[in-house]
């Protein structure tokens, strides 16, 4: 489905990584590792389409991903270092409004639903900007349920994440994959969920 | 005529105009230089006194030739930037960067000479009259661009975002232009006006053709200098910078 | 079509949610017009005179101010990297938030600037046409001041660099703007004005989102 | 010749303020414009220069 | 002592570092000023009489403008925070960047201002009324400013509401300093504007830096 | 030194702590644990005077902190979820800064040498912007270093570190508090550092 071939990145003068490659099939996840300042998020954002790359071929169902555009784009769902979260609205409404953007209309109910069952109950109607580190991250990844997508970037996902959230994170990761679903991911942390390409930066 | 268009996609990129460059710019320094003084010559010497101004319309000869350049180097410089936007070739890019402080120069010694001129001629150094206005507004939109790539650090993207900018400057040009001009013609309150300009001799408009022709040398000369020079800067790191006999030596 | 609603509903309530900022952005208008007579004296003759071109700078100013938040606030928070990710082409987002931009900023505007133009004695004739111009100038102002808005994104002193590149490409719209209630005024009808400023619009329409769009993704870069 | 003397020469009928106002600035900054170019140019060539060294030693002691 | 000289050492290397920001202002500045001719008319009587009331409004405006950055960014990226927490009073901190605030944005434009009367046809003697107006009055400009730039902190919409806070409390610092210049022109001489407008500064400088911390402290809450 | 007691802090309706009491004495560290959302953050900003408590006192060598002021605030160094670096200098710059603004001078050497020991190594020149999440957030602990404080109050430090650096950071820590220095810490990470008090929220 995704096929990235030599591709490389330069920042200033210094080269962050060449001849990048690999293949991603349906039910398989990639683990971008690499120290600090090692390229991960520059990748992540060459692979959704944020930056360009200076050399290399990025393939989705064998099309070029800039020929793609929009077709890519809906497929898809990047996550990353950033909120991305409106701190004026509470939950609730920067979900729908996300989903909106996207042409789509969201269920009341299975969005309260959903985030319960990120652990929201009780800060449905407050607004972002009085929530805790943790829980904007939340917000943010409910995300990753309520918009149907079969490859997910996700930049340091269990950042600001206690230990119950990561477990239920990772469940969902899990769950995407079995249904035939694509994950990218990169994180400092061990990673909680089993058989997983590795890719060092 | 396959060969023709690599050739020129060969000058068009830094590592080969770098030298070329090099090498052209003495040449226009001569012309520069040699149009310089003939101009000069006759705009001291064989352009007689004028009727009405007195030797002050002297000022013609500097001040035309500067107003011209501001306008055409504007239009050279979006040119270049619609270019790199089109062809993603780097050395537009430079080019319009290149350019820009030239034009903004031209457009302030516009302005410097044409309130110098203003204050014999009219009694003030400067009136809200069409013409300035929008010789003013240009140096504004100047002064715009520069800021802009200054603004950011990354090179490419500089180039990308000050092209679009000189585009639509180039579209809102025309407009100012007009507006301006009806604005000004609509309420003609000023008690002055541009003086018509006195049916100028032959000597004159050969003088102020071959001032013009010194601006532009200076300009391609100045534009020149400076482009090797951004050349030189992003480029740094590149094998083919290494190995330049400058930096070796 | 759906998702060009959808972001107008969304900047809508944002603004809503932050009331203040509309609020202060009107409040600066209507102050900044209010300076004029205490730093000029009260001559109503002269007070006259200076009314279109006073209110017109004004509006121009209060537009701009609120320019630098059209797409900052998306872009600190990472929102505008997922708007650009988005299945809907970024364009159409953009006009939607172009035309939420005028509706919260401009609008206000036109609806306030009769009362400011009673302040320096116009009549009621000249008060109409100064509705007319605004009407046609302001969004005008919103979209040629989105593609400022979309090339400063993110770059440093962005606010002030904003305004200069953007109050230059305003000239026009001041100058027919300003020129139409003076036309009218010294009875040579505002007609001309006004179809020039309508020419302007229509072709900003038709240009500003394109070009704000590749500003965008410029930035986003 | 327009000229009696040099003294009537830069006195311009008057104007020679303005005049040479003029054509002064126009040289001033013609003059100045290529020397800040050049002196662009020789920074940027003083530092690759001292960059070279730099890695030439690097190489030396390796 | 020496942390309020390395605080205006900070300060003003950030704003060589965005040098454009400065500039910018100054042009912004400088734009201001040329758009009321476009928007009012080219008559030069006209212009003459309105040149100090647009010339101390524009003034005004950018130093309004470049205050929303005075503690802005040191709260986004929070070094505030970490000001907050210094253990250098705070006070001392605050009135180095006030000073700062005014060598970067006041101080210029009282360099600028001569050359932008010229446009408006002033003569030499009221230039230089104006001069002496601006050096007085620039400093007040800073030190009322900070006050407003320290309570709008964190607020959203931060930037409108400030021009809302501060405007008014400029009204003094506007009617004296553009009353000095036409005062002087219709021959009543400015003395009596200037030593109100010295008085003014003398009071500020003791309270402002003050309120400021104040404020500050009340926003970090 | 630092003695808390009957610490409470309320939010919205919620309380979110109360009765929080805990002493600490040169050498000894505590870890603040607690879900996302638990009230850590806000416990810490208490703690170093940005936020008022609702109930309780905070005394640092017996004296109220309120009363302490510069006193106490010269002995503190706190570091939040915040970048608190400049995006337009470079690591150098924000160090010497950051110092200067404490009435002091940094000496280069110095603090080259910090930024090498921080694996900042090249990029001592680069504006900050251009950093990765990782690095920004190593200029900021660099402070550790460059300022000497007793106590150091640190709200998720090991964020966005790759595994190298939390090693580098945790032996930096158990330097600080052999050497009688204290530190509070709140991490959703296994520590690895030994003999911490414990405190779930
Ligand atoms: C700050 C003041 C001035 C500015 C910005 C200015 C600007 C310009 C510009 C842009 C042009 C080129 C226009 C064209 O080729 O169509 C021009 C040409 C000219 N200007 Fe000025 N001007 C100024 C003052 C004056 C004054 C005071 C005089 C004479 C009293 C003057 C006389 C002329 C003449 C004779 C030409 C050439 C006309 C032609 O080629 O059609 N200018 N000026
Ligand atoms: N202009 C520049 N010149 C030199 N190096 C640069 C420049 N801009 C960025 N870099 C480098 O590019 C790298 C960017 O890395 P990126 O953000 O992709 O890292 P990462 O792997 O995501 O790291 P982290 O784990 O810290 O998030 C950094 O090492 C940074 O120092
Ligand atoms: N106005 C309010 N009404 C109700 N609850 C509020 C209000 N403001 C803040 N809160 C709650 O207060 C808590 C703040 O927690 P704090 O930021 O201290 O958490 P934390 O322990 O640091 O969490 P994290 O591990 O995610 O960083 C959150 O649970 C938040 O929902
Ligand atoms: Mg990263
Ligand atoms: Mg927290």
């Amino acid at each position: 489905m995704l096929a990235v071939s030599a591709l490389s990145c330069l920042r200033g003068e210094r080269r962050l990584f060449s001849d990048v490659a690999f293949e991603l099939a349906p039910g398989e996840w990639l683990h971008v590792q690499g120290e600090n300042g090692a390229g991960k998020t520059t990748l992540l954002r060459a692979l959704v389409g944020l930056a360009q790359p200076d050399e290399g071929e990025i393939r989705w169902r064998g099309a070029p991903i800039g020929k793609l555009g929009e077709d890519y784009r809906r497929e898809m769902l990047y996550l990353g270092h950033h909120g991305a979260v409106k701190e004026e609205l509470t939950p609730l409404e920067n979900l729908r409004l996300a989903a909106a953007l996207d042409g789509r209309k969201l269920d009341d109910r299975d969005t309260i639903a959903t985030l319960h069952r990120f652990g929201l109950k009780g800060r449905e109607e407050l607004p972002v900007r009085c929530l805790s580190a943790g829980q904007k991250r939340r917000v943010l990844l409910a995300r990753l349920v309520t918009r149907n997508a079969a490859l997910w970037v996700l930049d340091e996902p269990f950042t600001a994440l206690d230990v119950k959230a990561i477990e239920m994170l990772s469940a969902l990761i899990g769950e995407h994959l079995a249904q035939g679903g694509m994950a990218i991911l990169t994180s400092h942390q061990a990673m909680p969920m089993a058989n997983g390409k590795v890719m060092k930066l | 005529m396959s060969n023709r268009i690599i050739n020129w996609f060969k000058f068009a990129s830094p590592q080969s105009f770098y030298p070329l460059a090099g090498k052209m710019i003495p040449w226009f320094w001569a012309l520069a230089v040699a149009f310089g003084i003939a101009g000069l010559w006759i705009s001291f010497f064989v352009a007689p006194t004028d009727a009405q101004q007195g030797e002050g319309y002297r000022i013609i000869f500097v001040h035309v030739p500067a107003s011209w350049m501001s306008m055409f180097i504007y239009l050279i410089m979006a040119a270049w930037a619609g270019l790199g936007l089109a062809l993603k070739t780097r050395l537009s890019g430079m080019m319009a960067q290149a350019l820009a402080p030239t034009g903004a120069l031209m457009a302030l010694l516009s302005l410097w000479t044409g309130a110098l001129w203003g204050k014999p001629m009219w009694g003030t150094w400067w009136v809200w009259d069409a013409r300035l206005t929008s010789e003013l507004i240009l140096f504004f939109l100047y002064i715009g661009f520069i800021a802009l790539q200054a603004a950011i650090d990354d090179p490419r993207r500089a180039d990308k975002a000050g092209a679009i900018l000189a585009l639509v400057g180039v579209v809102n040009i025309p407009i100012i232009y007009f507006s301006v001009k009806w604005w000004n013609t609509l309420h003609q309150g000023a008690s002055v006006s541009l003086t018509k300009s006195p049916s100028m001799a032959q000597t004159m408009l050969w003088g102020m053709l071959i001032m013009a022709l010194a601006f532009w040398m200076y300009s391609i000369a100045v534009a020149l200098m400076r482009v090797r020079a951004i050349i030189l800067e992003r480029e740094s790191h590149s094998d083919w910078v290494k190995e330049l006999r400058e930096v070796k030596s | 079509m759906n998702a060009f609603a959808a972001i107008i509903r969304r900047d809508l309530l944002l603004a809503m949610r932050r009331k203040s900022e509309m609020l202060t952005a009107l409040f600066f208008f209507i102050i900044v017009v209010s300076l004029f007579p205490l730093g000029i004296g009260p001559e109503p003759m002269l007070l006259r005179k200076i009314a279109p071109g006073v209110l017109w700078v004004s509006a121009l100013l209060s537009t701009m101010l609120s320019l630098s938040r059209l797409f900052a606030t998306d872009h600190a928070d990472g929102t505008l990297e997922q708007l650009a990710l988005s299945p809907t082409p970024l364009g159409v987002l953009v006009a939607g938030k172009i035309v939420a931009h005028w509706l919260t900023s401009g609008l206000p505007l036109v609806l306030l600037a009769p009362m400011l133009g009673l302040q320096f004695d116009l009549d009621a004739s000249a008060l109409w046409i100064l509705i007319c111009a605004l009407l046609l100038g302001t969004p005008l102002l919103s979209l040629i001041g989105s593609i400022g808005a979309a090339l400063t994104l993110g770059v440093r002193g962005g606010g002030v660099l904003l305004s200069l590149l953007v109050l230059p490409l305003y000239i026009p719209a001041l100058i027919f703007g300003a020129g139409a209630v003076e036309a009218h005024v010294s009875g040579l009808g505002a007609g001309g004005h006004l179809s020039l400023l309508a020419a302007l619009l229509a072709l900003a329409v038709f240009f500003a989102p394109w070009a704000t769009t590749a500003a965008l993704r410029i930035s986003l870069e | 010749m327009n000229w009696g003397s040099a003294a009537e020469f830069f006195a311009m009928g008057g104007h020679g303020f303005y005049v040479w106002g003029s054509f002064g600035a126009c040289v001033l900054f013609m003059i100045a414009e290529p020397i800040l170019a050049s002196g662009r140019q020789k920074g940027i060539l003083r530092t690759l220069r001292r960059e070279r060294i730099a890695e030439d030693l690097e190489k030396d002691t390796k």
